[in-house]
């Protein structure tokens, strides 16, 4: 840091916006005598482009190696002036824009003396932070334009198919003995009345036309290492083979595990209680009248919301709080096909919400009209049910009939049961994706980035997520593929260098920086005598949740190192000759 | 004790021309919306649940479906389109049919063909009877009555005026059983008819002048009417059009009572008060289910987009009975004798008399149980209506 | 690898249309991919509707937190080009699976590339319309950035239209401009925006005949707002504070040298805009004192003389020569003295002759002359004689009413035509007939009797009318033998007037004395020789003159400079459509016209003073607040004078560009359903009843008000409702789908509401709770049990009560059953989407599949989200059908990879 | 026209700002036109769980009154738990500057959003009066 600084310091008028309250001049007076400061100018509108071609010949002719424009936000227009510098051939990381205008002129129209001598300060500040910085480039990860897909439901095979379609390489795992998870075993689906056999076999189909895909069945990950673009994953195949592969992202699409009712709950256990799933497997394998154990059925009561929506009790210590989101439109369609088979049988549809959210509501609609009649309960009273004569007694207090307790003879009642996530310890300690309250994966955020995790290049698609139906799950199968084209289809990923970086000599290696990230980007090596914490580039965000904790302050973020920010601290305070 | 869910009873309602009651996914928009329903009398969504579920005994009990008027407010504002004002009219077919004990109301609701039939088969007994009389000896010298086609002639007068005193006995005990049967079961949630003892004597007075008050004034159709504004002039609205009806009704009514007691049973002339009686009666009544009838052919409103063989069949009836009642003064004022007079007074008597015989089967028997309802209603209710 | 080789291939590899969170998320994942991406808004800013949100479900967090950050990230990304502000007008599919795609950036009227976002045109904009970013609930400006969070950051301007005031004004005089700035308070820009259009404010104040307020789009419902009477506000008022004009010649003199043959409005103007770019102007007036007709046409009760010599001011200030008492002979004497352009403006003032026996006698005279006398005072006394006026134009109306203010026993206005007929405007005739004077119908002179050359009389004939003449007019023919006498002191001939022009017939084409101009540069023949006013049309009005010499400057200043005359002169936007107005305007309230006072009647016949009085300044501005703003900005130049990047350019108009693009991806998003239509609800009525998307405003921290307030009153509701369902799952709407949102949106809503207003009571009222997404329900019961009431039961009907609270009623399904009344003081209506049809009318395929809701249809929502009936363009977000953001943003992400495929497919087989 | 000097300057804040969350909110503070003390200073980092106690101590230690964090809150793009994360440096920076005899009444931190301006202003002059209030620190 011997060597004297060159900086360039560009205040802009803004036309007014910042000179009408901030006087620009008095400010570039201020700063020329700035060690390091070589250039200090106002410009009318330094974004103009007049203004950028006279700056970048000024660095260019002057040799400038630092840059601060004192203008608006760096919000608007940061990436404008990190263009010019890199025009001008300086490194854009050198360049430090001063917010002049939104928090100074602006905030201070009615004190124009503090406003001006606000902006010294914070061009000051700006100035003593450019003249630590150094030249950074973007760090750049190449990536391996292979794909791991884990789990071969239809989540899973459908994106692997986008992906080979986009050209990259997918190796599909599933631990069955065959691909197509639970759409396979479910028939027809609702809305869209494909069932979900003949969906399978088509992708099935489509993915043995594919050069691009490895399809490998009853197969488990068994272990997995490196980072986002380049995944080291090793498979065990049936009958203890491993297989290694190379890849350079990974798509968890593990699907859900089917809720198991507990013994007594709602029934269950009593001849004719059966699980949504259960009966659907019933329909599909019934041609001509509906019978159950022999004996016809006539009168069939659904009792929905079996396994989600519950609350704590002593029954249910654990109870799984979320809606599962599909059993209603899976319910009220079943309705229909139930209705296909036999229009006589009475059904009776035991609900607390009916969530046929948006065009699924086509399906409730259906189900009533076509005579299924609809008893809502509340969680205060649930429904019972009971042996009566032989035959299945309901028994619900209905909130639409003054909550009255009705009575319903039938010859089958069936649960819908939710959703759970699959369990699936093995998996998850390699993955290390967390879960949410749920238990089911963690997205990092539900809105912006829901088929990402902390784990770049792990994305996370379909019901290991969240409950899903199956279109729903196909979409965010390929959301995830969007991703992952985004980070494999480039064969590099450029990230942004202003993150953590450590200090090898004060480093101790205590592990605290290591507890603090959020995204494992933090590793341990040994270099010679001792350990010390390394940076995975990668994977670091430059958030800066590891730098407070550090007890030797041996871990800084490049662009808010503790040198840069001390000397902000100390050049913001020095006294303005008062004007 | 759990109630019992009955899939059957729905469908027999429904057999009644109940709307698509299974569209409803019970928002309660239809009770909200109903300017009449409040409290306790809850309706329609009530009902059609009730009929949905088929719970029969708690739908034979409620009076709801008489304190309607049918506005159609209901089935407009529905969003699900599941008319719960049809429904309500389907569950008043019902109810009579439950208070007829003959079992006779119900089979005519469900089967239009019964309907004609039943009213042919009865029509032509009472034809037969009426061509049988043998009219000799009746009203000799100034007979009001126009000649008598008596084809058969051989009952003499008497006895059929005997055998229809005692049908028209018989028919006021029906009346009376139909009336007893309703109240029984609207008071069978209260208590049965020992729950009409709570009331004091005022309170019968109270409801009785609201009943009458109600009668008069059709205040709660007016309220139907009301909100939000019809957009017809007030003489076609059904407040006035059924106001006439009913007015020219009870006109003719007592012009005809006055006719039996004193022409027949005094052998008095009292024409003088009982015939421009009669002949505003018919002529205001006239009015009325003309309006009806238009409003039905066009499906102007809500209550007449749907209409039964047991709307027609009313409306039929008391047409007939109208225009063939002026035919009938017409052709007495010109002494004219001839076929077709003889087949008018005929159509006209043969009709009156089955219209008698049949008031607590068909559709006219809610002017039995709707002023029940309403008397019972304003027992339990005390600010209701007002 | 690299997917978008730079060969000769689309101009981009996909262009997404509508750059809400569906496309915005397209948009990054395509460009992350690597391919070159055209994102498409319509709006001024990319953010959607997301951005509006208060906060979103179920995390509660703030939605411009999670949505600036993807806003930057499109805006900001390399292989990502935005075009905001821009339409697209067509897609239509090429052989090779490419798309060629038509569309046209609006005119935003403000150079985006110079503007700052610093929003000091919003600060100073005059007009304020309803701010859609706010649902309405607040207004905004014109000149506008959408809001705080845009992206870009730049302001646009509205304009509809030209107002039909200015469009109309034959100067094009911003009528809307000053009115707005009067309203505003600004007097003072009200009258230097007026000389930028014409400069002689005084005489147009009291005399011009106002064309503009025959135009205005009020007198489709009521009275015409007084435009004349707010400029004579102004223009006194100015000229009160300053007698002499407050600028002197320009800096920038030229050598230039003018002549102006006229020193009437024409001239003057011509001299003035001359002036005003440095020219050397010279006007020569044959007549004593500079003004022509203002002088010498207009009866002094109209137009003082004083008031004509401020106006000339106006011009003479820039250091224009007046030289008076010179006539100028012809053009050759004037190009000869050196002047190198002539601009004759002699108007047409020699009376035309009634070719009848007698018309030469003493006290037959024309109207010009008589008006002339009048006003410089050597006019003998008429005081108790009988005085004809012949004509029914307005320039008999003149001499008629000046008659009586000068004593006249008897003044007649004689007509060949019926009254419906007579040219003149109706409330001139009106003024003259209160005044006294007499309308003579379908009659004529046949001839004037007289004594000692003298008129004594004059012999009438009566008229009738017969067949239409080419005019369409019916044309008067004579009754035989209908000859009458008539005693008369004084005829006056009021029949028309030819133009003053025989000094130059020799020298410029003519017809009939009027000169021949070219109608858009005013040039003669002779390049060098403009001409332009009534010795071009005809007697007209001033203001027609005044737009003449404007025009006529325009194109000399070119001349003169050895430019090309082909350019256009004023670029006017089209007339805005007044039903447009007048149905937008759907609280048009009528606002009562603020007369001009005017002096009573008795006072007004016997002096020659002004009878139209000045407007107060609480008059003119009320007045001023009945102007509709028909063209959204009144082009008051307030913001154009006050930028400081001089970005705004109201002669920017719409730019069409074409593009070829490898693949389209539509994510034009959904409409808001409007609940009106819900009647017993009275959302349209009553207005503490809102809508879900203005509630989310009132409760983000962005929010028009401070806190959540009732729009009616500004009051803390206590109790506030949230309505679900209303025209969502509701077949009278024929919309029986569940709209996906509202419960969610409410119960955040409700969350939100108790934690700004914790002491208020919360109602949420359903059919059925519908939180079926990721957290959702947990988010229910948060919300219960933080004290939210969820009642079972639709509400059916809404009522206003006395005291500002609202009833609402319901089926107390689960209660006590029957009706239930509840009040509120506020109550929010959730509503859903509709489809945005727009997609339909942009592809010009016609095989864009529907649903039958009129969705953009999938193909195959199992297998293929995000693909449509259409080979290569692809479906984001809700334009398929309604869904909550975390649903869009899978979808996007679906349809991108479905594009990105579809790209891959088409380029291998190119 | 500027307004005549206080006598007292104001006490001289330093504000911890995270860029994609509260400075946003305090940019819209500006853009609002919202006034607050010229004597407040920002430095943005890329979020609020990255701020060092040390630099605090030195800020408050070099001259200025008070320190502000305004913090992501739960709007934070990067943690799920940054508030708690913030929250503990604050906690940390606390002991630290009471081992330094320095009031920690002198450091604040709020969570700001993107568009809490008002918030942001309400802030800066609740803690000027409370700085105010305090011994200056020698």
């Amino acid at each position: 840091m011997t060597q004297k600084r060159r900086i360039g310091v560009y205040i802009c008028h803004c036309g007014g916006n910042i000179s009408d309250y901030v006087n620009v001049e008095k400010v570039a007076d201020a700063v020329k005598g700035v060690p390091g400061v070589e250039v200090a100018k106002t410009h009318v509108f330094a974004c103009s482009d007049a203004s950028q071609q006279e700056m970048i010949n000024e660095i260019k002719e002057q040799h400038l190696d630092g840059l601060v424009v004192a203008s608006c936000s760096p919000k608007l227009h940061m990436f404008t002036f990190r263009g010019m510098a890199k025009r001008a051939d300086l490194n854009p990381y050198q360049y430090i824009q001063v917010n002049l205008r939104e928090q100074c002129s602006w905030a201070h129209t009615s004190d124009k003396i503090g406003a001006t001598e606000k902006g010294i300060h914070l061009l000051r500040a700006g100035i003593a932070k450019c003249a630590l910085t150094h030249p950074l480039n973007a760090i750049r990860v190449e990536t391996k334009p292979r794909v791991l897909v884990i789990g071969a439901g239809v989540a899973g095979m459908r994106a692997a198919i986008m992906l080979a379609d986009m050209g990259l390489a997918v190796y599909l795992v599933e631990r069955e003995n065959q691909p197509g998870g639970w759409a396979r075993v479910t028939g027809e689906q609702g809305p869209e009345k494909q069932n979900g056999d003949q969906v399978v076999s088509a992708l099935a189909e489509r993915i043995r036309q594919h050069d691009n895909i490895m399809l490998y069945t009853g197969a488990e990950v068994v272990s997995k290492d490196g980072s986002i673009g380049d995944f080291t994953v090793a498979l065990r195949l049936k009958g203890s083979e491993t297989v290694s592969l190379n890849v350079g992202a990974i798509i968890v699409a593990t699907g859900f595990a089917p809720y198991q009712p507990r013994a007594g709950e709602y029934g269950w256990g009593l001849p004719g209680v059966v699980s949504l799933a259960d009966f659907r497997q019933l329909l599909s394998e019934t041609k001509g009248r509906l019978e159950y154990q022999g004996k016809p059925v006539r009168s069939v009561a659904f009792i929905y919301c079996v396994g989600s929506r519950q609350t704590e009790s002593e029954t249910c210590p654990e109870p799984n709080a979320y809606c599962s989101r599909y059993c209603c439109s899976a319910t009220t369609h079943t309705a229909g096909l139930l209705r296909q088979l036999d229009a006589k049988i009475h059904q009776y549809h035991l609900y607390r919400d009916v969530r046929t959210y948006g065009a699924l509501e086509k399906l409730y609609e259906k189900a009533r009209t076509d005579g299924a009649l609809f008893l809502r309960w509340t969680p205060e009273k649930p429904p019972r049910v009971e042996t009566k004569d032989g035959r299945l007694s309901v028994l619900v207090t209905d909130t639409l009939t003054g909550n009255e307790e009705l009575e319903i003879g039938a010859d089958l009642v069936v649960l819908a049961t939710g959703m759970e996530p699959r369990q699936n310890e093995g998996l998850n300690s390699i993955l290390k994706i967390p879960e949410s309250t749920d238990g089911f994966y963690k997205e990092i955020h539900i809105k912006l980035r829901p088929v990402e995790t902390v784990i770049d290049g792990v994305f996370v698609a379909g019901a290991a997520q969240g409950p899903k139906a199956l279109a729903e799950s196909v979409a965010s199968a390929l959301a995830a593929v969007a991703k992952t084209g985004g980070l494999l289809k480039k064969g590099f990923v450029d990230l942004e260098p202003l993150i953590a970086k450590v200090n090898p000599e004060k480093c101790t290696w205590c592990d605290k920086c290591l507890q603090a990230c959020p995204y494992g980007a933090i590793k341990r090596i040994h270099t010679g005598e001792k350990e010390i914490a390394l940076v995975i580039e990668s994977l670091c965000k430059g958030e800066g949740a590891c730098v407070p904790v550090c007890p030797h302050d041996a871990i800084e973020i490049e662009g808010y190192r503790d040198d840069q920010i001390m000397a902000m601290i100390d050049a913001s305070l020095k006294e303005v000759a008062t004007p | 004790m759990a109630t019992k869910v009955d899939p059957q009873i729905s469908q027999r309602v429904r057999e009644l021309g109940a709307g698509d009651l299974n569209q409803c996914y019970h928002c309660g928009t239809c009770t909200a919306i109903c300017p009449l329903s409040e409290g306790d009398a809850s309706f329609p969504r009530r009902v059609l649940r009730n009929i949905q579920l088929g719970l029969g005994d708690r739908l034979v009990a409620s009076p709801e479906p008489w304190l309607c008027y049918y506005c159609g407010e209901c089935s407009d504002s529905c969003p699900q389109k599941a008319d719960p004002g049809e429904t309500m009219a389907a569950a008043r077919r019902y109810l009579i049919s439950k208070y007829d004990p003959s079992g006779l109301a119900g089979l005519m609701y469900r089967s239009p063909a019964f309907l004609v039939f039943f009213t042919l088969l009865l029509g032509a007994l009472l034809a037969f009877f009426h061509l049988s009389i043998h009219v000799g000896k009746h009203a000799a010298g100034e007979a009001p009555f126009p000649s008598h086609w008596a084809a058969f002639a051989w009952i003499p007068y008497e006895t059929i005026h005997l055998v229809g005193l005692a049908v028209g006995g018989l028919m006021i005990l029906v009346v009376f059983a139909g009336l007893f049967n309703a109240a029984r079961l609207m008071l069978k949630a209260h208590g049965g008819f020992a729950a009409l003892r709570r009331y004091k004597v005022a309170d019968y007075r109270r409801a009785t002048m609201q009943l009458a008050h109600e009668i008069a004034t059709m205040k709660r159709q007016g309220d139907c009417e009301s909100d939000p504004p019809s957009s017809e002039p007030w003489y076609v609205q059904p407040r006035f059009t059924h106001g006439t009806i009913l007015a020219g009704f009870v006109m003719l009514l007592i012009a005809t009572t006055l006719d039996f007691f004193f022409v027949f049973g005094l052998k008095m002339q009292f024409y003088a008060v009982a015939r421009p009686l009669g002949i505003a009666g018919g002529l205001v009544m006239l009015y009325g289910l003309l309006v009806y009838a238009w409003k039905r052919m066009r499906r102007a409103t809500a209550n007449t987009k749907t209409t039964t063989p047991a709307d027609i069949w009313l409306l039929f009836f008391l047409i007939v009975l109208d225009v063939t009642g002026f035919a009938l003064l017409v052709i007495t004022a010109a002494g004219w004798k001839g076929v077709a007079s003889d087949v008018i007074l005929l159509v006209h008597s043969v009709m009156a008399m089955e219209f008698v015989l049949m008031f607590t089967l068909t559709k006219i028997a809610h002017a039995l149980y709707r002023p029940l309802a309403l008397f019972l209603h304003f027992l339990n209710a005390p600010k209701a209506g007002t | 690898m690299n997917p978008s080789p730079k060969q000769a291939g689309p101009d981009y590899d996909v262009m997404i249309v509508g750059a809400g969170v569906a496309g915005m998320e397209t948009a990054a994942s395509l460009g992350d991919m690597g391919y070159k991406v055209l994102l498409v808004e319509k709006k001024p800013s990319i953010g959607g509707r997301a951005i509006l949100l208060s906060k979103v479900f179920p995390t509660l967090d703030c939605a411009s937190c999670i949505v600036t950050p993807k806003m930057a990230a499109a805006a900001h990304h390399p292989n990502i080009d935005v075009k905001v502000y821009t339409e697209v007008d067509g897609i239509a599919r090429n052989a090779d699976g490419t798309f060629a795609v038509d569309l046209h950036s609006k005119a935003a009227y403000v150079d985006f590339d110079a503007c700052t976002g610093c929003g000091k045109c919003e600060e100073v904009c005059t007009v304020t319309v309803p701010d859609e970013y706010n649902y309405n609930l607040v207004t905004r400006r014109v000149a506008h950035i959408p809001f705080p969070q845009a992206v870009p950051k730049k302001a646009v301007i509205d304009r509809r239209g030209e107002a039909p005031c200015t469009f109309t004004c034959p100067a094009n005089v911003k009528a809307s401009g000053y009115i707005s700035l009067v309203r505003a308070g600004r007097y003072k820009e009200a009258f230097n925006l007026h000389l930028e259009n014409a400069p002689l404010v005084g005489c147009l104040a009291r005399s011009c005949y106002a064309p503009c307020e025959q135009d205005c789009t009020r007198c489709g419902k009521e009275e015409t707002v007084h435009i004349r009477g707010i400029k004579r506000f102004f223009a006194d008022h100015y000229y009160a504070d300053h007698p002499e004009p407050e600028y002197g010649p320009v800096e920038k003199q030229r050598d230039t040298r003018v002549a102006i043959v006229g020193s009437g409005p024409a001239g003057l103007s011509a001299a003035f805009y001359l002036a005003r770019n440095g020219h050397q102007v010279t006007i020569f007036e044959s007549e004593t004192q500079a003004g022509g007709m203002l002088r010498t046409g207009i009866p002094a009760y109209r137009l003082p003389n004083d008031v004509v010599d401020r106006d000339i001011k106006n011009v003479t200030a820039l250091g224009v020569t007046i030289k008076t008492s010179a006539p100028v002979g012809s053009v050759a004497e004037l190009k000869a003295q050196g002047f190198q352009a002539v601009f004759i403006a002699t108007g047409a003032s020699d009376e035309k002759k009634l070719g009848v026996e007698g018309e030469d006698l003493a006290g037959v005279m024309g109207c010009m002359a008589f008006l002339r006398e009048t006003k410089i005072g050597t006019m003998p006394d008429i005081r108790g004689k009988a005085v004809l006026v012949i004509g029914g134009g307005n320039s008999a109306m003149d001499p008629a009413r000046s008659a009586i203010r000068m004593g006249a026993k008897r003044v007649i206005i004689q007509y060949r035509r019926g009254r419906d007929e007579m040219p003149a405007h109706d409330w001139e005739i009106k003024g003259a007939i209160e005044e006294g004077v007499e309308l003579m119908l379908l009659s004529t002179p046949k001839r004037f009797l007289g004594k000692n050359g003298k008129l004594e009389a004059v012999e009438c004939l009566k008229m009738q009318l017969g067949a239409p003449d080419e005019s369409g007019r019916r044309r008067p023919e004579v009754v035989a033998g209908s000859e009458t006498i008539l005693p008369i002191d004084l005829a006056i001939l009021a029949i028309g007037l030819n133009p003053s022009t025989s000094k130059f017939t020799g020298e410029v084409p003519h017809k009939h004395g009027l000169l021949k101009a070219d109608t858009r540069t005013m040039q003669t023949a002779d390049p060098a020789v403009f001409a332009g006013g009534d010795c071009v049309t005809g007697p007209t009005m001033i203001i027609n003159a005044i737009g003449h010499g404007r025009r006529a400057a325009f194109y000399m200043d070119r001349f003169l400079k050895g430019e090309a005359l082909d350019i256009e002169f004023e670029a006017l936007l089209e007339k805005t459509d007044k039903d447009t107005v007048l149905a937008e305007a759907k609280s048009f309230r009528t606002r009562s016209p603020v007369l001009q006072p005017t002096l009573a009647l008795a006072e007004r016949k016997q002096s020659f003073a002004c009878y139209e009085g000045v407007m107060t300044d609480d008059e003119a501005r009320r007045e001023a607040h009945r102007c509709m703003n028909c063209g959204q900005c009144a082009q008051c130049m307030e913001c154009v004078n006050i930028c400081p990047a001089f970005c705004i350019d109201f002669d920017m108009r719409a730019v069409a560009k074409k593009f070829t693009v490898g693949a389209v991806v539509l994510s034009t998003g959904f409409e808001i359903l409007d609940p009106a239509a819900k009647k017993p609800l009275n959302y349209a009525t009553l207005p503490d009843v809102i809508d879900g998307p203005q509630m989310d405003r009132l409760l983000a921290p962005t929010r028009p008000y401070n806190s959540v307030l009732r729009p009616s009153d500004g009051k803390q509701p206590e109790s506030i409702a949230f309505v679900l369902c209303n025209g969502s799952r509701d077949q009278t709407l024929c919309n029986p789908l569940c709209c996906r949102i509202g419960c969610m949106y409410a119960i955040k809503q409700a969350q939100l509401a108790m934690g700004a207003l914790p002491l208020a009571d919360v109602t949420i009222y359903t059919i059925d709770v519908r939180a079926f997404g990721k957290g959702y329900d947990e988010f229910y019961e948060q919300a219960r049990g933080m004290g939210v009431q969820f009642v079972k039961g639709k509400v059916a009907r809404i009522e206003q009560l006395e005291g500002g609270q609202m009833e609402l009623a319901y089926e107390d399904m689960e209660g006590a059953g029957g009706t239930q009344k509840r009040k509120h003081d506020l109550i929010v209506l959730t509503v859903g989407f509709l489809p945005n049809t727009d997609a339909f009318k942009l592809y010009k395929g016609g095989d864009l599949g529907a649903d039958e809701l009129n969705y953009v249809k999938e193909v195959d929502p199992i297998g293929e989200p995000g693909r449509t009936t259409v080979d290569g363009l692809f479906a984001a977000g809700a334009i398929i059908g309604a869904r909550d953001i975390p649903d869009t943003v899978l979808h996007a992400g679906a349809a991108a990879a479905q594009a990105a495929a579809y790209l891959e497919r088409t380029r291998s087989q190119r | 026209m500027a307004l005549p000097r206080h006598k007292e300057p104001d006490p001289k804040i330093l504000v911890f700002s995270s860029n994609a969350i509260s400075d946003p909110g305090i940019d819209l503070a500006g853009s609002a036109h919202l006034h607050y003390s010229t004597a407040v200073q920002v430095i943005p980092l890329p979020c609020s769980s990255g701020v060092k106690p040390s630099w605090i101590l030195h800020a408050l230690e070099a001259g200025y009154a008070g320190v502000f964090i305004a913090a992501c809150g739960g709007d934070c793009a990067y943690l799920s738990d940054c508030t708690d994360r913030t929250s503990a440096l604050i906690r940390a920076a606390q002991a630290l500057l009471k081992e330094h005899q320095i009031s920690p009444k002198r450091l604040k931190m709020s969570g700001l959003c993107s568009v809490c301006a008002d918030n942001f202003v309400s802030h800066m002059s609740k803690f000027k009066e409370e700085l105010k209030k305090l011994e200056p620190v020698t």
